[in-house]
């Protein structure tokens, strides 16, 4: 009993210091400010490690999934009311929570099966066109546009999976470059889509709430347009995450591993390689492309040169430095990938030369990125000593 | 009707005949070791066998049924697994999910169950830990303990045990087994022999294919063996009569 | 006279756990050496230490009279090495010859080297018939002919074997075992590593038994034979 | 001026990325402006620049406007030089109500697609350039063109702008070629136009696409006259063509900086401060705007709504770009255009050159 | 059309895939030793392209006659990025060895950016694009129409010597053998008596200074250089390397005169030229497809 006290307590702990790093990291705009909270999170992160404690956090967190969920999810809902009168703050959440989907995705394909994906923007960006066209051309309700959107994706990544299914390794990867190149210059010389200047996206709309309004938060008084953005994020990110999170731990998740190590043993077993690897292609693409279209509605205007090949590269950055394979680690790494730039406005010109090196320095002191990945578990008492 | 049969199978690379038209059949039951100099086809055989390799010529049939160009996935559905000489487990994952991928045939891999009926698969994962684990105490009960530690923290000797066990948890009907005592000391082969033997005599109908150049376990265990040489069956009998064969004799055991 | 290659106390393992307790063991010039002892005993741990593969933790290798303990491995096998590592590592993408040349990377003669091949394939006919397949889709025991006769590239003085005729059909343990004298009868000093208690014995000078990260007997090899810690160490009595 | 009095203005341009020698040379610039007002001693408050760095970017365009619209204490902002850009981010300014004026994109639609009271721009768009290079060019008996243009709004705009104004004099078009802003090499599309043989070679981009297809020219033995856009009125093309930019002709809205009213003084401070890049042609568009909208502020309060009337009411306003007058749309109506050509290293309007006076003749 | 202008297209061809194989050599060296992805290689050639630049500016001070000039510029570029590329290698790509491959690709793009703004930031206005000096003579020969350049000439020679020169270092030394054993089995090469570091540092020198001469060719064939002129070049490099079969020299030769031919056939093809880039990696996507191992595949090597 103490111990199960001790453990929903500990969660509830972790979130809270998580979330208040998060808010501040959002919210503090000054230089000094900025380098303090970075620093008492690395201070935090070398002092965990030497006791080990991140392990044992995520190791409480694992034990207990839905009370842990559920902490993290009211934290970020806590975050998002605190900050719900700075915009800008918001709209950061929001593209962060919209990469991590995109990229809890790319996880499922290159950490679990194996596919290297460089085209994640790709997917992310036909979710965005298919919105825009969408709103435009259909009178259909709104949900049904992103869900739309996501299969958009999915759909036209099939037309890859051919070309991916032959190939492995780089060669893969060189075809997913190529797609994505080809993707980003098709858009900008073809003026059916807008062309170079894009599409302007309507704000979403569910019955009568537009998103693209401030709202009223009752007593807390009138929230930003982003405040809906960023809930609607968020419980994507939540379902998305709780759907790889699952997979992994799972037959599939299995397959998936046997796929990406050894497909001659994973053959001889009843495994069919293909299957698994058009499925993590097709459902990575999915989200990528459901989050695309919450981008598109939020930001209000695409145009192809936000989906460049350097886009995708942040995308895969984000799973490397997370660490390949693990769903957690996909949080941290985009917080750091996606909102530092932006934080290092502050030093102008000197920023994409800061970030670089914070990389490189990262990876130097943990090579297989911040957290990398642990066993599979099929269920959260598993293997756990009573 | 036997069980498996064989008729005139050949695979070559490029100008090379690894196989050359082997002909050879097996009942419910069978022990069989396959021997032959190194290099002479008897790892191609697996592998054609399974459906790695496409044989450019004959003809296989398990239960009547031609399978001969079937993928490896059919043959592991007809019910023949193997191990690799190499061996072919995966190093960063747990003893479990490398036994339980062997059971493939026994699981669902839905999506949909996967994601939604947790309750269902945690039942299911419980029932396999407990099967994996009666499986491994057979061949070694000190395994079980590792059950969930990745297979790279084990030594050589219990990886083959678990490669051998992969094998063994789907209930095969043919099994074929390449070199599994590779390493092992006499003792440890000896033990491991015993266990199979435990396992046959459990499931009677189970038919074994040995490959082993240990000629002391071929004869305590096989009822019979086929000697192959350049890819071509040269004999083929229980071993004390095909160890005195003259051929066998100068190409595989070296004695005049 | 000191011994060719002297090991003192030495210390090594994987991780947290070390495997070699320390461990001290000579191999005298122009001998046939032999370690035993059951799987995970830690003999190739002890081969891959020497030869500075696993960092060593504490203890001293000694070459002739160079202390060659922490140097990196391509300096020590410079010194006049070989070594037949265990499980088949040939060179897969590799052809036969390739992997051969290899074996005679450090060899600056290039008319020893055309010896040393065709003695190799006086030995393993089939890697001559086979010269430009690639090693990764030879057979096992085809591979495994193809490490012991790429150790035979160099000019050497001592040899180490780690379980040289594993997968070895009947026919070529014996011959394994006959090179291994023949090599040995030209002054080569040789450490073999085998699973084959009896043929290793009958064709050693001296043996070691390693058990639990220890030297827990040593002798010459017919006193080794009848020894009670040699099947203790092997039957776990 | 009182200190506390502390009022924020913002800069967005491209501080990073292929075309950030523009957007330095405007950053600097506002600073400029910024710090000469706060040194004047006469100023009722004291005002900060905060810079944004947009990467030439649409989609980090939005997320650096949002981030300075939704900061109550910038009152207004000197945004943009690349017209894509722009064009994503002016349906932030109006959502959020923060008044701004473009300070380089010269894409009509930013100003005239809509009817944002917050937009304003100081200097001119590609159409009126690209009328007084029609005219220019068919007066000095140039009849044929071949086009090439990036694929970005600024490229493609040019090029619709151009063959729009020309068809009219009688110039023909004989092809036109969107090529890649990134691309290295245009040997393929030159030996193209070198069959097509046209007398001129228009091209719709910027600064570093333009000196790559000029330096290319070179290689083909091609004697085209090679007619700009305000995109390469920089230094960065003469420094990157080197001997191969004498002869090359441009068009830009507004008087040469030097030439300005207070061109000099710019020039003379902008050294003084000595910044690490040069102003570049519109360095003095973004100092003019900064000032505007601090003489804005000092009239009527550091209140948004109030800024964007007083700016929406500019009329005759005094700037070293020449007198502002904002219409309906916010677009100053700059008529001025300056005809400019290369001539020994320099960029020299085309009235002075040796070139007008007949002492210098262009290729063709 | 007219044979002066096919000859034209396919000498500006000539030149472009030249400068894609020397890239693409490099990524195929890289790939053989360690079997990593080391996408800052555009952003070397680049820095090669400044060094030479800075290199030339610095003795065209002191007053040194152009042709001694040329040879120096080469020399300091190739010195400097072979430098270069050793410090990558020691710093960045050795230490991860252990983590997953793709993380070495992250951590090398990385050092890319860091290279890149460098030059932005640091060099004298170095955002702008830079005039490359004319070091090679550029007398001019009409054929109809088709105007072939000396320079041109020369520099499609420098690069198909730098080639051979490459081919023959690994084909004809030990070295070669060396490099490929390191990449299959390192531990195993350690035992042959390799020194696993020596070789590795120097393949990383060698493919650098390759991108060196890549850089300083692009630089006196276009006659400009930018500190962006590497992200273009290193991608294509990398497709042109794989294109044609990771790991082998041939075919990164073969993948860089494709891509080029691609390119201009692209360009000519369609008219909107822009669209060459969508044909040209279409192409690619549809290659691979048929070859899922590139144009000139390793034998395959993997066996049950
Ligand atoms: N993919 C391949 N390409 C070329 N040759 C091959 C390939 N696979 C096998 N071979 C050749 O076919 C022959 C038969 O090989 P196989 O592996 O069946 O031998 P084996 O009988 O299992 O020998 P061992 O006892 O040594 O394992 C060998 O000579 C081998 O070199
Ligand atoms: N890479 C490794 N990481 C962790 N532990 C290891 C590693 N390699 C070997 N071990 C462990 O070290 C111990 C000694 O192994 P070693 O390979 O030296 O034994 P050996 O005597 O050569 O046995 P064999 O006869 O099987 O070759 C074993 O318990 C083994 O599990
Ligand atoms: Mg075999
Ligand atoms: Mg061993």
């Amino acid at each position: 009993m103490a111990n199960f006290v001790k453990g929903h307590f500990l969660i509830t702990i972790l979130a809270t210091i998580a979330g208040l790093f998060v808010y501040f990291f959002l919210h503090l705009e000054r230089s000094w400010e900025i380098v303090l909270v970075v620093g008492l999170a690395v201070l935090t992160m070398v002092v965990s490690r030497r006791k080990n404690l991140i392990a044992r956090a995520q190791e409480t967190c694992l034990q207990k999934p839905k009370f842990s969920i559920s902490v993290f999810f009211v934290a970020a809902v806590a975050i998002i009311f605190a900050l719900r009168s700075e915009h800008f703050a918001l709209l950061m959440l929001t593209t962060v929570l919209l990469y991590i989907t995109v990229c809890f995705g790319l996880t499922a394909q290159f950490g679990f099966v194996g596919l290297v994906n460089f085209a994640g923007i790709a997917f992310f960006g036909i979710g965005a066109y298919t919105t825009a066209v969408l709103y435009q051309y259909a009178a259909i309700p709104d949900f049904l546009i992103i869900l739309a959107s996501g299969l958009v994706a999915a759909v036209i990544g099939s037309i890859l999976i051919l070309p991916i299914l032959r190939t492995k390794g780089h060669y893969a990867a060189l075809i997913t470059i190529a797609f994505g190149v080809l993707f980003r210059t098709f858009l900008e010389v073809n003026d059916t889509l807008g062309g170079p200047q894009g599409l302007k996206v309507d704000g979403i709309s569910v019955f009568g709430l537009s998103f693209n309004e401030n709202i009223n938060l009752g007593l807390l008084g009138t929230g930003s347009s982003y405040v809906t953005y960023s809930i609607l994020a968020l419980v994507l990110c939540l379902v998305t995450f709780v759907f790889v999170r699952r997979m992994e731990n799972s037959w599939v998740g299995l397959n998936m591993d046997m796929v990406r190590h050894d497909e001659i043993a994973a053959a001889s077993f009843g495994i069919h390689p293909p299957s698994w690897k058009i499925l993590a292609f097709t459902l990575g693409n999915f989200f990528a492309g459901l989050a695309g279209s919450i981008y598109a509605s939020m930001s209000g205007f695409i145009a192809p040169a936000s989906f460049n090949f350097a886009d995708s590269l942040v995308l895969v950055s984000i799973v490397l430095l997370g660490g390949l394979g693990n769903v957690f680690s996909v949080i941290p790494a985009a917080f750091l990938v996606v909102v530092l730039p932006e934080k290092l406005q502050l030093i102008q010109e000197y920023r994409l030369l800061i970030f670089g090196i914070v990389v490189i320095l990262i990876l130097r002191f943990k090579p297989s990125g911040i957290m990398p990945r642990g066993a599979r578990r099929y269920y959260p008492s598993l293997g756990v000593k009573k | 009707m036997s069980l498996l049969s064989v008729d005139r199978l050949t695979v070559s690379f490029g100008g090379l005949r690894a196989l050359d038209e082997f002909s050879f059949s097996l009942s419910e039951g069978d022990f069989v070791g396959l021997i032959g100099p190194n290099g002479s086809g008897k790892t191609t055989f697996f592998n054609a066998l399974t459906g790695i390799y496409k044989p450019q010529f004959g003809s296989v049939s398990v239960d009547g049924n031609d399978v001969t160009k079937a993928s490896p996935q059919a043959m592991y559905e007809v019910g023949v697994t193997r191990t690799f000489q190499r061996l072919r487990l995966v190093p960063s994952l747990s003893v479990f999910d490398n036994l339980i991928v062997g059971s493939q045939r026994g699981l669902n891999t839905n999506l949909w169950w996967n994601i939604f009926k947790r309750a269902g698969l945690r039942k299911k994962v419980d029932e396999e830990l407990s099967r994996c684990s009666d499986l491994l105490s057979q061949f070694n009960p000190r395994l079980v303990g590792t059950l969930l530690s990745p297979v790279s923290t084990l030594s050589m000797i219990d990886r083959r045990r678990i490669e051998v066990c992969r094998a063994l948890i789907s209930q095969p009907r043919i099994l074929l087994l390449d070199e599994p005592s590779a390493g092992m000391t006499h003792e440890e082969t000896r033990m491991l022999m015993e266990d199979l033997l435990t396992w046959k005599e459990r499931s009677p109908s189970l038919a074994i294919v040995l490959i082993e150049h240990e000629m002391g376990v071929i004869d305590r265990v096989t009822n019979r063996c086929v000697v192959l040489n350049y890819g071509k069956k040269i004999a083929e009998g229980e071993y004390q009569i095909v160890s005195q064969d003259p051929l066998v004799k100068t190409a595989y055991l070296g004695e005049e | 006279m000191t011994p060719l290659l002297k090991i003192e106390n030495t210390v090594s393992g994987y991780d947290e756990a070390d495997v070699l307790a320390g461990v001290s063991l000579d191999v005298a010039e122009r001998e046939i050496t032999c370690l035993l002892g059951a799987n995970g005993a830690g003999k190739t741990t002890l081969i891959r230490t020497l030869l500075g593969l696993n960092p060593i933790r504490s203890g001293k290798v000694f070459f002739k009279t160079t202390e060659i303990t922490g140097w990196p491995t391509h300096e020590i096998v410079r010194l006049g090495i070989t070594c037949v590592p265990e499980g088949r590592r040939v060179f897969p993408a590799m052809t036969v010859l390739e992997n051969l040349r290899m074996g005679g990377y450090l060899n600056e003669s290039k008319s020893d080297i055309s010896e040393r091949l065709d003695y190799a394939f006086t030995i393993f006919p089939k890697l001559k018939e086979r010269v430009g397949q690639l090693a990764g889709t030879m057979s096992g025991g085809e591979q495994a002919m193809l490490t012991i006769a790429r150790g035979l590239m160099g000019n050497p003085e001592l040899i180490i074997f780690d379980e040289p005729s594993l997968g070895l059909s009947p026919l070529f343990v014996k011959e394994n075992f006959r090179v291994i004298q023949e090599i040995n009868g030209q002054g080569i000093s040789v450490l073999l590593v085998e699973q084959n208690v009896r043929q290793t014995l009958a064709i050693s000078h001296v043996g070691h038994v390693l058990a639990q990260g220890k030297i827990i007997t040593s002798g010459n090899t017919e006193t080794l034979r009848e020894s009670d810690a040699l099947k203790a160490a092997y039957f776990g009595g | 001026s009182d200190s506390s009095n502390k009022v924020k203005i913002t800069f967005i341009g491209p501080l990073t990325g292929g075309v950030s020698a523009g957007g330095l040379g405007g950053r600097n610039s506002a600073e400029l402006a910024v710090r000469l007002r706060n040194a004047s001693g006469q100023s009722k408050y004291s005002y900060e620049l905060v810079p944004l760095d947009d990467e030439c970017k649409p989609n980090i365009g939005v997320q650096v406007a949002t981030k300075a619209s939704a900061d109550p204490a910038v009152i207004a902002g000197v945004t943009h030089y690349c017209s894509a850009v722009a064009m994503g981010t002016v349906d932030i300014y109006h959502k959020f109500g923060l008044p701004v004026i473009v300070w380089g994109a010269v894409l009509p639609d930013i100003t005239y697609a809509n009817d944002y009271k917050e937009i304003h721009r100081v200097n001119g768009t590609m159409i009126n350039q690209n009328e007084v290079a029609a005219n220019f060019m068919v007066e000095r008996g140039y009849k044929t063109w071949a086009v090439i243009h990036d694929t970005t709004d600024y490229g493609k705009g040019h090029n619709e702008y151009f063959s729009k104004s020309l068809s009219p004099l009688g110039g023909k078009i004989l092809g036109t070629f969107a090529v890649n802003a990134e691309q290295q090499d245009f040997t393929a599309e030159l030996t193209q136009i070198k069959r097509l043989n046209p007398d001129v070679i228009y091209f719709g981009g910027l600064a570093p696409t333009g000196v790559r297809i000029r330096a290319q020219m070179e290689k083909l033995a091609m004697d085209q006259v090679f007619q700009g856009t305000s995109g390469i009125v920089s230094d960065a093309f003469i420094e990157g063509a080197g001997d191969l930019a004498e002869g090359v002709l441009a068009f830009r809205e507004g008087a040469p900086t030097e030439k300005l009213p207070g061109g000099a003084v710019f020039i003379e401070k902008y050294t003084e401060a000595n910044f690490n890049e040069p102003p570049e042609a519109y360095g003095a568009f973004s100092f003019a705007a900064a000032n505007l909208i601090m003489d804005a502020i000092e009239k009527v309060g550091p209140d948004r709504i109030a800024v964007m009337a007083e700016l929406n009411a500019t009329n005759d306003h005094d700037s070293i770009i020449g007198k502002i007058s904002f219409d309906d749309h916010g677009q100053n109506t700059v008529a001025v255009i300056t005809k400019y050509v290369i001539q020994d290293g320099k960029w020299v309007v085309w009235e002075d050159s040796s070139y007008a006076a007949g002492a210098k003749r262009l290729t063709r | 059309m007219d044979l002066g202008f096919l000859a034209q297209f396919f000498v500006n061809g000539l030149v472009l895939g030249v400068i894609y194989a020397l890239v693409a050599v490099g990524f195929t060296l890289f790939f053989g030793v360690l079997d990593v992805i080391k996408f800052s290689h555009g952003d070397v050639l680049m820095l090669g392209a400044f060094t030479a630049l800075a290199t030339y500016l610095g003795l065209s001070d002191i007053g040194v006659a152009p042709g001694v000039a040329l040879i120096l510029v080469f020399v300091a570029g190739i010195a400097g990025m072979a430098f270069v590329g050793a410090i990558v290698c020691k710093f960045l790509v050795l230490p991860l060895r252990g983590a997953p491959q793709l993380n070495t690709l992250l951590i090398t793009l990385m050092f890319g950016t860091v290279i890149r703004e460098s030059v932005r930031l640091f060099y004298p206005s170095g955002s702008n694009p830079k005039p490359f000096p004319k070091l090679l003579p550029d007398n001019a020969f009409e054929f109809g129409n088709l105007t072939l350049r000396l320079d041109s000439c020369i520099i499609v020679l420098l690069g198909i010597l730098a080639i051979i020169f490459t081919q023959l270092f690994i084909q004809k030394t030990k070295f070669g053998l060396a490099i490929r054993a390191v990449a299959q089995d390192e531990e195993t090469a350690r035992l042959m008596g390799v020194n696993f570091k020596t070789v590795v540092l120097l393949t990383f020198a060698l493919g650098s200074a390759l991108a060196a001469v890549g850089g300083i060719s692009t630089g006196l064939y276009y006659q400009e250089i930018n500190f962006a002129m590497g992200l273009m070049l290193g991608l294509i490099g990398f497709s042109s390397a794989v294109l044609g079969g990771l790991g082998s020299l041939y075919g990164a030769i073969a993948g860089g005169f494709l891509f080029a031919a691609l390119q201009t056939v692209g360009a000519v093809w369609f008219a909107v030229p822009a669209y060459k880039d969508v044909f040209a990696f279409a192409v690619v996507i549809m290659l691979m497809a048929w070859r899922p191992t590139g144009l000139l595949a390793e034998r395959n090597e993997e066996r049950v």
